[in-house]
């Protein structure tokens, strides 16, 4: 389970676009490519909900 | 370690291959998909709804200006218009209207009518009970004809959408029918493929 | 098709009784020596540079003075087809993919790419794809005319007779392009030689191994989007024809999906090129090496969810122009940032300033300011102002032309000592450069002023209040496109003469392909290198 | 230096009118100028983010070269301070889009208009029909095409004038419903800050409530064929008195045109009515001279049809040829303006075929 939440924070850490030397080294060395594939999609589709939802609040605040 | 490359190479190889094969797939499977899409959320105004709709209260405290529009493409020269311009409605009341349609032209010609509603918001909500656009409309040389519609507007339209027009684009389909033969489109769905 | 007959000095390399380069043009037409054909992609994209580069001065002589002076307005549309189709798909892609041929293999110690064979092929597809989309130029109705983003039912219904050899010459520019990613995917993920792992790849092999699944993900779909539009035209089906039950606005969904992530294969592996080049002539490492991996990875999924900020005045219900307005400022910002990590590597390092290092910074600073006019286009209710005026055309060609084209002038002038063996010549580079930063702004930078006032794009003559800005965009294209010739004489020049470069080359530079000797010789690492 | 001289030559000969303008329109809508404000927003976060970058940089090419002696330090991470400089410049961009999402919901407004406009785009021209009244005109572009080929001076309207303006009342809802006749159009104008695409088969809308009179211009926006440069679109925005006096203007002249239709006219008088009508709606084409353009568009002189049977000419004019660029002409021209123009392609560029035909024959 450790593996996958790495991947996932790693994977979000990459949304933002900073990681650090040490998680690289942590990620490239233990883990998967496949877990970090699905991560990736499973975090990209998390990243449209969360837009959609985001869309529909400032929709509410503005109205 | 060259052969153990080798096969490793050529996994890999099939593997990236049957990817791009499944995306050229995936470009094709965009249609449906855009078809579904638009269908939820009435994306560019199209609605396919047609049939009756289970619609039981009518909203007497609320009517919508619904408008009507005709637009004849680019070698359409039949005359082509709503008899009634708009209408008040309650949503939830059946309405009924024609549009009227003459074929000046010195042959024998058959078209079929595409809808399209603005705002898109509103597409979901206006369902078409019976429509000339679910049909090939043929029409011989210099007669004309009276086009029904019935429709009822979903008291669940959103609040803020008062006036919803709804537009019809009138194409041109004498050729497809003298080369595809297809006996009149009995499907009742809207245009095939 | 005008080959630079480039014939690399035989050198003897390390192992005697190895046979060096076939002679004659059987070299070029059977080799499977990932540096000729680096070669060859590199001549063909120069070549093709130059063609479009004659058709956007016809463009621009025409656009000089208000009124209708050299072309008629249908020919004009054409220039602007071509011009962007062979910028993009002839210039960009077939330079990026030279340069990966030619370091890929080099920078992570491997002989030569995963299919050489397949290599080869997916080359010589190419010049053939370009004659056929060419050769529509002298057909009746004339060259495809509907924009390079060729929108249905323009380029369906009211196209010339040459669309369908438009939609072939796609089909294979698609296939070459597919097949070199997948040869470029298979060479860095199983051909690195021992100790080069993952971690300690050079950033412009991580980028084009990004850029290879880009391209794998999305040409597919431009093939799929072409066969459609030729099943519309010629097999009577309704894809995009609304008499028939299909939808005009499908195709933008459908195109847009395969155009956003394009326009991040044009300039992901820009960004690997400049990764290498700051750090060798600041004499300091990449600042935050791993943000850059893990910041281009993210955008290999997030170009995928944000295509419909190119249509926002399509008609698109509230939600959908709220959304794609969240989605592509959310993913712009990250992706705008890295370019704070170059300014940081600069940052205490010790600088020279030499012509790979020139463009590159001429990189980032104009490259940032395209970037800066795209997070204003992706403001939704602005780009109801600016969508499809001048000021798009000025966003693109500042993210493209000091973006994409200087990045590759970047990469040629830093390589050529290697490919050559001749040093290069300083001052003539620095005359290409200044010649080519002041050519490039003199036209690209009032057409911001035209695009906020009001001028539409692809129009072959426009109204009086544009006639001064354009005048002087038009003087500025021909100083770029000249200037152009003197990179051409810089880079003959180097392969002809010069003094003789040592493997190093540059003080700063680190990594594999500068441990062998100068001029590279025709097969390098055939046993991999020791990497520490 | 023969660049630079140029360069001066140029800017010298072109009218002295040419502005420089640099900026976006303010435009004459409420939300043309909230449009412009967010535009002002967004450019200034950016200069002021780019000027923090770009000086960093030019201090360190300048403070840290080899040549004054700089020697490189070897850090080279730093998360915290790239968490900082990129959360900052996104917190301060995705607020931004807050106020862009209100101006947005604004220009969705679907309140009841007061005026309804139906606009096609048609290849190289606009139809405006509105939709309460019965009024229905094409705008072309009115450009002298001796201007165009440089033959005359330029007005200062050049490129951006049209024979019918579309015409608006001041201080109204006024509701464009955007549709289109062959290709994708865009209609635009600059100062409403309205823009939407014309798509075939489906329509789109917007709206505009404009608070000052005067007249409005703006371009076709969408790449639409050979003449997408030449189809400009007018907008005259009227108090709503004179508005009310156009519209009945309108219906006055429409009566009168009808009654035309059943006058009896001259030869001659066809003749000189018909090189007009065949100038402003054929020569786009069939080029001015009559000759066409082989391959694309048939020319007219000692064409089988023009000089053929009567009926055939008129029906094609009438009625368009399915399948080819020739539109069905039939809502475009009124009787008088065929009779006319079938009249001309008879008797001039180069046919003398001898016959004619009264708008009472033409039969719509």
């Amino acid at each position: 389970m450790k593996i996958w939440m790495q991947a996932i924070w790693s994977v979000m850490a990459s949304f933002l676009g900073v990681q650090s030397n040490a998680n690289r080294e942590r990620d490239f060395e233990h883990g998967r490519f496949s877990v970090f594939v699905v991560a990736g999609l499973l975090m990209t589709f998390a990243f449209l909900i969360s837009v959609f939802g985001l869309v529909q609040l400032v929709m509410m605040y503005v109205k | 370690m060259a052969e153990q490359n080798e096969t490793k190479t050529n996994r890999l190889v099939v593997r990236l291959a049957t990817a791009a094969i499944a995306m050229f797939g995936f470009g094709f499977a965009l249609v449906p998909l855009y078809d579904v899409f638009c269908d939820i959320t009435g994306l560019n105004g199209k609605n396919f709804s047609q049939g009756p709709a289970e619609v039981t209260s009518v909203d007497r405290s609320r009517t919508v200006k619904v408008q009507f529009v005709t637009v004849n493409p680019a070698d359409m020269p039949w005359d082509f218009k709503p008899t009634v311009r708009s209408m008040r409605v309650h949503p939830g009341e059946d309405k009924h209207t024609t549009f009227y349609a003459k074929n000046s032209t010195a042959e024998w010609m058959v078209a079929q009518a595409v809808p399209s509603v603005t705002p898109s918001e509103a597409a979901p909500y206006l369902h078409k009970v019976n429509c000339f656009c679910f049909d090939r409309q043929p029409l011989d040389a210099g007669t004309d004809t009276e086009m029904p519609l019935l429709f009822v507007v979903d008291p669940e339209l959103p609040e803020h959408i008062s006036t919803i027009t709804l537009s019809y684009a009138l194409y041109d389909l004498t050729d497809d029918q003298k080369v595809t033969q297809v006996t009149l489109d009995n499907d009742k769905g809207r245009a095939s493929l | 098709m005008a080959t630079v007959d480039v014939d690399l000095p035989h050198v003897k390399d390390e192992d005697p009784h190895h046979h060096g380069p076939a002679k004659g043009l059987g070299r070029w037409l059977y080799t499977t020596n990932h540096k000729d054909i680096g070669s060859m992609y590199l001549i063909f994209s120069l070549t093709m540079f130059m063609i479009g580069g004659i058709m956007a001065l016809i463009i621009r002589a025409e656009l000089f003075q208000p009124g209708l002076q050299l072309v008629e307005p249908n020919f004009f549309n054409q220039m602007t087809t071509m011009h962007g189709l062979i910028m993009v798909f002839g210039a960009v892609m077939p330079a990026f993919v030279g340069l990966a041929n030619w370091m890929i293999p080099m920078q992570i110690g491997a002989p030569d790419m995963a299919l050489p064979r397949m290599n080869n092929w997916s080359f010589w597809i190419l010049p053939f794809a370009f004659l056929i989309l060419l050769s529509s130029l002298f057909m009746p109705g004339g060259a495809p005319n509907f924009g390079w983003t060729f929108y249905a039912p323009l380029s369906t219904t009211y196209a010339p007779e040459s669309v369908t050899f438009f939609i072939f010459g796609v089909h294979i520019m698609g296939a070459s392009s597919i097949m070199g990613a997948i040869n470029i995917i298979a060479t860095i993920l199983n051909m690195r030689a021992p100790g080069m792992t993952l971690m300690k790849m050079p950033l412009f092999v991580w980028t084009w191994l990004i850029t290879a699944f880009l391209l794998i993900a999305v040409m597919p779909v431009l093939a799929g989007v072409v066969t459609m539009m030729l099943m519309d035209i010629h097999f009577g089906t309704s894809f995009f024809n609304a008499a028939g039950g299909g939808d005009p606005v499908l195709f933008q969904h459908v195109f847009w999906f395969f155009g956003h992530p394009e326009v991040y294969i044009m300039i992901l592996p820009a960004f690997g090129i400049i990764s290498e080049i700051i750090p060798t002539f600041a004499r300091k490492r990449l600042f935050g090496y791993s943000s850059m991996v893990y910041a281009v990875a993210s955008i290999a999924l997030l170009s995928f969810v944000v295509w419909a900020h190119h249509m926002f005045t399509v008609g698109m219900p509230l939600v959908g122009e709220v959304f794609f307005m969240f989605a592509t400022m959310l993913i712009a910002v990250p992706t705008g940032v890295k370019v704070f990590n170059w300014t940081a590597t600069m940052f205490r390092g010790s600088m020279t300033f030499e012509t790979p290092m020139l463009f590159a910074i001429a990189f980032v600073v104009l490259f940032t300011i395209g970037g800066f006019s795209g997070l204003m286009l992706a403001i939704a209710p602005a780009d109801f102002q600016y969508h499809d005026t001048y000021f798009v055309v000025a966003h693109f060609h500042y993210v493209l032309v000091p973006g994409a084209i200087f990045s590759i002038m970047a990469a040629t002038y830093y390589w050529l000592p290697k490919w050559t063996g001749h040093q290069l010549n300083e001052t003539m580079g620095k005359l290409h450069f200044w010649l080519s930063f002041v050519g490039v702004n003199v036209t690209f930078f009032p057409m911001h002023f035209v695009g906020l006032a009001g001028m539409p794009r692809r129009i072959p003559d426009y109204a009086l209040q544009f006639a001064d800005f354009n005048s002087m965009a038009s003087v500025g294209a021909f100083i770029f496109g000249f200037s152009q010739l003197v990179f051409i004489y810089n880079v003959i020049q180097n392969v002809r003469a010069g003094e003789k470069a040592t493997a190093q080359v540059w003080e700063g530079a680190q990594g594999l392909e500068w441990t062998v000797p100068s001029p590279a010789p025709y097969h390098t690492f055939s046993t991999p290198p020791k990497v520490d | 230096m023969s660049k630079a001289l140029t360069l001066a030559l140029s800017l010298l000969s072109t009218p002295a009118l040419a502005d420089w303008q640099v900026n976006m329109n303010k435009g004459v809508t409420a939300l043309s100028r909230e449009i412009f404000d967010l535009h002002m927003l967004i450019f200034w976060i950016c200069v002021v983010i780019g000027v923090a970058v770009f000086g960093v940089m030019f201090y360190s090419i300048f403070k840290h070269r080899k040549s004054k002696g700089a020697v490189a330090e070897h850090w080279h991470e730093n998360t915290t301070v790239e968490v900082v400089w990129t959360v900052i410049p996104s917190i301060i961009l995705i607020a931004m889009a807050v106020p862009a999402t209100a101006t947005l919901m604004d220009m969705y407004d679907t309140s009841e208009a007061d005026v309804d406009i139906q606009i096609t785009g048609y290849q190289w021209k606009w139809r405006y029909q509105y939709l309460d009244e019965d009024i229905d005109f094409f705008s072309n572009l009115s450009t002298p095409r001796e201007e165009i080929v440089n033959e005359s001076a330029k007005n200062p309207n050049y490129l951006l004038e049209v024979d019918n303006a579309l015409v608006i009342p001041a201080n109204k809802k006024v509701r464009f419903l955007i549709t289109a006749n062959d290709v994708i159009h865009s209609w635009w104008v600059p100062h409403f800050a309205v823009k939407k695409d014309a798509i075939p088969g489906f329509i789109n809308e917007a709206w505009v409530k404009v608070e000052e009179p005067g007249v409005y211009r703006g371009q076709c926006t969408e790449l639409c064929g050979k003449d997408h440069g030449f189809m400009p679109v007018v907008v005259e925005v009227k108090s709503e008195a004179d508005y009310a006096q156009w519209v009945a203007d309108q219906k006055a002249m429409k009566l009168a045109m009808a009654g035309e239709a059943s006058k009896e006219f001259s030869m001659d008088e066809l003749i000189a009515k018909g090189e007009g009508v065949y100038q402003a709606a054929c020569a786009g084409c069939h080029q001015p001279n009559g000759q066409g353009i082989p391959g694309a568009f048939p020319a007219i002189t000692g064409s089988a049809i023009a000089t053929g049977a009567i009926d055939a000419h008129i029906d094609i004019i009438v009625n368009g040829k399915t399948g080819t660029a020739m539109q069905a002409f039939k809502e475009q021209l009124s009787a008088v303006d065929i009779a006319a123009v079938v009249t001309y392609q008879r008797n001039a560029l180069g046919n003398t075929v001898g016959d004619m035909v009264q708008p009472s024959a033409i039969q719509k």
